[in-house]
């Protein structure tokens, strides 16, 4: 509630800042010095090598981890984010449909409710017919899905995905990215996206941070135009394939 | 279509449970074989070498005193198993709490975790006088006592480890979403200790009935609710050999009998998620 | 006479209620103590008694301290313990004249008298060794070396022709016979000069300064109640088995010859002054020989554990 | 450069160790000062109340009783810490020879298993006969004997469950290398239980001195070496309470010690891979 | 050796062989008569939706599981085959460096020459500066890695990877799909390329298999001819790009 106020009073304030933050782990510096802004309804995508910090800006933003030095502000309705995790982690001794359903459970849905929505993200996911199955019954990429469902079920604030799409094939993912740019336009998402897939980002977010190796720093920050453009015809623009091309080049030159 | 799916299901839940029986039948054969070969073995060493009854009866001894005394054994055993039962009841509820207790909260941990600890190393036998004044001379309240004391660290110290293994991702998780701390320990701790505490309550399991026997053996009840040790130990008073086996044959039989039961429950709790339930 | 078969005598505010706490399980050696409860005699006294049995570990001075019994029978050695710690309590009147500790051995193999036995295997526990192995090792030289764990099996000891085996008279000389066939040796202590009384009535000393009357009526009632025992035990032997379940009439019936032939209730001093009878000379000479023995120091002040007020009236 | 990383690094080490060293010092305090509290309480209510030494001996008191017998109770503290230590060692290799032979062979798990049940739940009182009559009334062997079928279980049941808890998809990545049984063992399957081991192990280090005492209280009979349960029975004989409570002290303080060092063994070898060594 | 010895004297038969292959989970069919033949030296890959069975197939190739009906012969050396699972499974006990060592100490090399090959592999997948860290202070790319090197460590004679490169950057996943094809060239290696993206099959395999969804079943066969090309080349000639669009094709079309 209290976030809520002074987010409605200080709406000119950014949604989410980081202002020179720093994260070591020992004596090893993963993040230094980042800053950025997010604002409300934007969605951010993260590009770099792998290794350089991603995944940790991940569970800072969240504040799942301790920022080492720097500001980090973040007005985000409490319990209203969802994070989907590089790797599934689900709950081994529930059923797929069970780990779903336990984002609503804490926020103390009806029973009812909570089977409407979880079957509703079942199906988008193409999981609806395996939801009795435990997780060891399940391909690497189904569970991956279940992991993206039970984000997606809560209808959250702010979301932070961490390579989400990475053990799909190209299909789906192309499906599942329709799906969530959908629902980021109808309920005015925030939306954090870590890939590794270049025109992945390009196609769903606003703008790109691009992370240099070691240790994680911001070498590029691009955003994207394409407020009045129909979908369909952005993925085979030109400004598309350029900006692809561009974002290529500074990871390319970023890692000699 | 579906009724044929159905069909198909039934047969194969048949199936496999009747695999399930089959090993469960070998399970049993095994040892039951080695145990039929140990009393032939030693019914025949003892009429070969003619060992008098009092050094060691026979099998057939031992069935004997059995058969003469069945209704007191019944009924001591009866005594024995409410006490163990008792004991380890109280134990999950206390060493649960105690565990989640002081895994919730620091401060509870650092000033009574040393005592609990004292509380496991305190030979029991040297605090009974203590529980008799206590307990105004109630002797099966002072066994239940003994025995709960002699149980409940297996069950506390698995109970804590297995809260404290719990999955730091899925943690994350839960925070993420504000989940209160009850409902993580409801919905993420206790379902990941299960595993490590069904395997103290095993543990416990054995240590329930020897505490409760060990007390009756020092605190001695006699009168008409005593306990199987109180057999026992008048059975080793009066020289009666074959008896005195006989207790021991049918406290051996309750130990076997708790344990199976603990790794059944054991084995329903956990096939759904952990593959180490298979037996022991 | 219909109320007899239970060990309470009948709820009553007329009678004032104790509890005695023996040393074990229901045995002849109680045997008195459930005969008075059997046939009224308690009741007659003015008193409802409650008889507590005792069992291998059970600290009966302590229950005796915490006032959870009124009265306990220890033997004199504990007494003498309980006057080194100071501890308020006392005895007002000895059931046994000799302490019935016995040394068992196999016959024909020379293990007859106590010197004889020395350097020979004791098979001995350790409440047993706490009271007899000084007078054991002061008066005769036996050595630590002797000791060996005794928990109540006799099987160490029949494997072992030369060993020695403790044991009380009334009990195991009969098992063993019986069980095993031959007659043990056995060696009744208090012929050698172990001189301590047995069963004897002990109570707190507040209990006894405040209820001198209660004290003096238990004492009479219970020594009754012995003589009505030493008659015919029927009764008390019923209650005893009542509470003790795995109790044998063969074996109470051997314990009760035993008191009568050995004359351990009724010899010695007692066939002068009658039952229940403690002497300073007796306990002087029991005291002096642990003194010797080094059990306990000189100063000890053993004067303070017993009264001998309660006995001049019972003649 | 290198110099300079070097110093960092070694201030580093030198903060860590000391928020560790701070970390152990308030773990110790909270326990110390209840303690301390309790200790006073107990005096001054014994003060107050005037209760006399034999009913409940004064801190005090038992701090004097055990000063002037400090040499008889050292020699015993020794007698009873050899008798624990050789029992937890015999059945740390015993336990864990026998944990990996039921896992690694059907017919053993089959066969054994339910003997192994019952050596756990007899009680240790009721064959200390026998075992006095196979060792030739050597007390030291009994004890130690008894101590070790005391504590042996949770080291066998927690191992076991700890092996058979291997992570299935480490256990295919050495199948596809054709790993050997033998070299699964050792790097696989005893790592991994490496956790459940330590935890059976601290329960195990409490039951082995229990143990130890618990049959000293039955077959002692005093002697050279006597343990400290002897010196506790005997001086509960001789009712002198202020000794009684010293020797249990002993024993308390013991318990911890043993639990403690655990603890720390415990904390050294899972710091590398397993959070949930914190303590406990 | 006497896998070796057959395999020298039937070198016509095929070296893994696959008739009606069918695996059933319970009453779920995963795999429906696969049948395949893989000869030494080739390159295959399999493509197909999530949960088709992808993951399942490996484990029958390698012997991990048990197929259900049909034939399988495998005449390749024991021991001599690697396996990238689809998540990363290391030992969270050891060290990096320690876990890459692993198979080498069963094939009970010296400690040098382990030391040596780790340490080459260790460079070749950017790893080295983090041998000695442990798997909990890895990111998930570099997990990944430490899975791949690993399995590289040991001069496989058949390797088989699951999705091996799906969460690491593009610009490093094609740099590893170079360096597996150029250790493909000179060790002729035999691999089976289990991933979602299209373009790194065509480049990497000489024939794709291509599965359906439930049941997985052989739906597409593609034969990929690239003997005299330079990659460089290949990589942007026009069978490459056709060969691409045939296989999206395929699994668009069997989608629905
Ligand atoms: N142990 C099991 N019990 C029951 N079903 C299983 C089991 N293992 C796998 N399955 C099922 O088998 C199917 C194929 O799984 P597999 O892991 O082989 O898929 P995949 O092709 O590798 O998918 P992905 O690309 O997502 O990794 C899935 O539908 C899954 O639910
Ligand atoms: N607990 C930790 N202790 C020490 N170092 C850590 C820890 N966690 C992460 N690191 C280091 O932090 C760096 C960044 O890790 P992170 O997981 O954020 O990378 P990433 O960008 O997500 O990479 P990827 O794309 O491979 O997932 C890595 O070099 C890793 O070694
Ligand atoms: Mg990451
Ligand atoms: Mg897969």
């Amino acid at each position: 509630m209290l976030y809520q106020t002074l987010l409605n009073t200080r709406s000119h304030v950014d949604f989410i800042k980081l202002d020179n933050v720093s994260k070591m782990f020992q004596n090893l510096t993963v993040l230094k010095k980042v800053s950025m802004e997010i604002h409300k309804g934007e969605f951010i995508g993260i590009l770099g090598p792998s290794g350089c910090g991603k995944s940790t800006l991940l569970t800072l933003l969240s504040g799942l981890e301790k920022i080492s030095s720097g500001v980090l502000h973040n007005n985000s309705t409490k319990g209203k984010s969802a994070f989907v995790f590089q790797d599934s982690c689900l709950m081994p001794w529930k059923t797929l449909e069970q780990n779903i359903a336990i984002p609503l459970e804490i926020l103390n849905l009806s029973r009812q409710e909570i089977e409407e929505k979880v079957n509703k993200y079942l199906k988008i996911l193409d999981l609806y017919k395996f939801r009795k199955n435990y997780p060891r019954e399940l391909s690497g990429g189904m569970k991956m899905r279940a992991s993206i469902a039970r984000a997606l079920v809560t209808d959250p604030e702010v979301i932070l995905m961490d390579e989400p799409f990475a053990s799909l094939d190209q299909i789906l993912r192309e499906r599942l990215v329709d799906e969530i740019y959908e629902i980021y336009l109808r309920k005015n998402l925030t939306g954090i996206f870590v890939t590794h897939n270049i025109a992945e980002a390009v196609f769903l977010c606003n703008r790109i941070y691009i992370f240099s190796f070691h240790p994680g720093q911001i070498i590029g920050q691009i955003q994207i135009n394409k407020s009045n453009m129909d979908m369909k015809k952005y993925r085979n623009s030109d400004v598309f394939h350029q900006t692809c091309v561009k974002i290529r080049t500074i990871l390319e030159n970023s890692n000699e | 279509m579906f009724f044929i799916k159905h069909v198909l299901k039934l047969e194969q839940f048949w199936k496999t449970q009747m695999n399930r029986t089959k090993i469960n039948l070998t399970s049993f054969l095994y040892p039951l074989l080695f145990l039929i070969f140990i009393l032939l073995f030693w019914e025949f060493l003892i009429i070969y070498f003619k060992i008098p009854k009092y050094f060691l009866p026979s099998p057939s001894n031992v069935l004997n005193a059995f058969i003469l005394n069945i209704k007191t054994f019944l009924i001591a055993t009866l005594v024995t198993l409410s006490i163990t039962f008792l004991a380890i009841t109280l134990s999950i509820i206390s060493g649960v709490l105690i565990a989640i207790g002081v895994f919730q909260y620091k401060i509870l941990d650092k000033t009574i975790s040393p005592y609990i600890v004292i509380l496991q190393t305190t030979p029991i036998v040297s605090i009974i006088p203590l529980l008799i004044i206590w307990f105004k001379s109630n002797t099966f309240i002072t066994l239940v006592i003994c025995a709960w004391i002699a149980c409940i660290f297996p069950i506390i110290s698995n109970t804590l480890i297995g809260l404290k293994s719990t999955d730091k991702s899925l943690i994350k998780i839960f925070r993420i979403y504000g989940a209160s701390q009850t409902f993580m320990l409801k919905k993420l701790y206790i379902p990941s200790a299960l595993p490590y505490f069904l395997s103290g309550l095993k543990i416990s399991g054995a240590l329930a009935l020897i505490g409760g026997i060990s007390a009756e053996f020092i605190a001695g009840t006699g009168g008409r609710a005593s306990g199987i040790a109180y057999i026992l130990l008048m059975a080793g008073y009066n020289l009666e050999t074959d008896k005195l086996f006989a207790a021991l044959f049918i406290i051996t039989v309750l130990g076997i009998f708790i344990y199976s039961l603990f790794n059944f429950i054991s084995y329903l709790l956990l096939k759904q998620w952990h593959d180490s339930s298979t037996n022991f | 006479k219909k109320n007899h078969g239970t060990i309470n005598s009948k709820e009553n505010n007329d009678y004032f209620p104790l509890v005695l706490g023996t040393d074990w399980f229901a045995q002849a050696e109680h045997g008195g103590f459930y005969q008075a409860v059997a046939e009224g005699i308690y009741e007659k006294y003015g008193l409802n008694v409650k008889i507590k049995m005792g069992g291998p570990q059970v600290n009966g001075i302590q229950l005796l301290l915490a006032d959870e019994v009124q009265f306990y029978v220890p033997a004199s050695y504990i007494m003498m313990s309980a006057a080194k710690q100071k501890l308020p309590i006392i005895s007002v009147a000895a059931i046994f004249q000799k302490d019935i500790q016995v040394l068992l051995a196999h016959p024909n193999v020379g293990n007859d008298t106590l010197e004889n036995m020395k350097n020979k295997p004791i098979f001995i526990s350790a409440p047993t060794a706490a009271s007899i192995w000084g007078f054991l090792e002061g008066k005769y030289g036996y050595k630590e070396s002797q000791k060996k764990s005794y928990s109540h099996s006799l099987t160490p000891f029949l494997q072992d022709k030369n060993s020695i085996q403790e044991g009380i008279l009334t009990s195991e000389p009969y098992l063993i016979e019986k069980n095993f066939g031959f007659k043990p040796v056995a060696i009744l202590l208090s012929d050698y000069g172990f001189s301590g009384y047995g069963e004897l009535l002990t109570t707190t000393k507040k209990f006894e300064e405040k209820h001198p009357k209660i004290v003096q009526n238990f004492v009479n009632a219970t020594l009754e109640g012995w003589k009505s025992y030493l008659e015919n035990p029927t009764l008390g032997n019923e209650l005893i088995k009542n509470a003790n379940p795995e109790m044998t009439d063969e074996l109470l019936q051997f314990a009760h010859q035993k008191f009568i032939n050995e004359k351990i209730i009724s010899g010695g001093d007692a066939e002068l002054y009658g039952m229940g009878i403690m002497t300073d000379v007796r306990w002087r000479e029991f005291a002096n020989m642990l003194i010797e023995s080094k059990a306990f120091d000189k100063n000890i002040d053993y004067h303070s554990i017993y009264t001998l007020k309660y006995l001049n009236n019972t003649k």
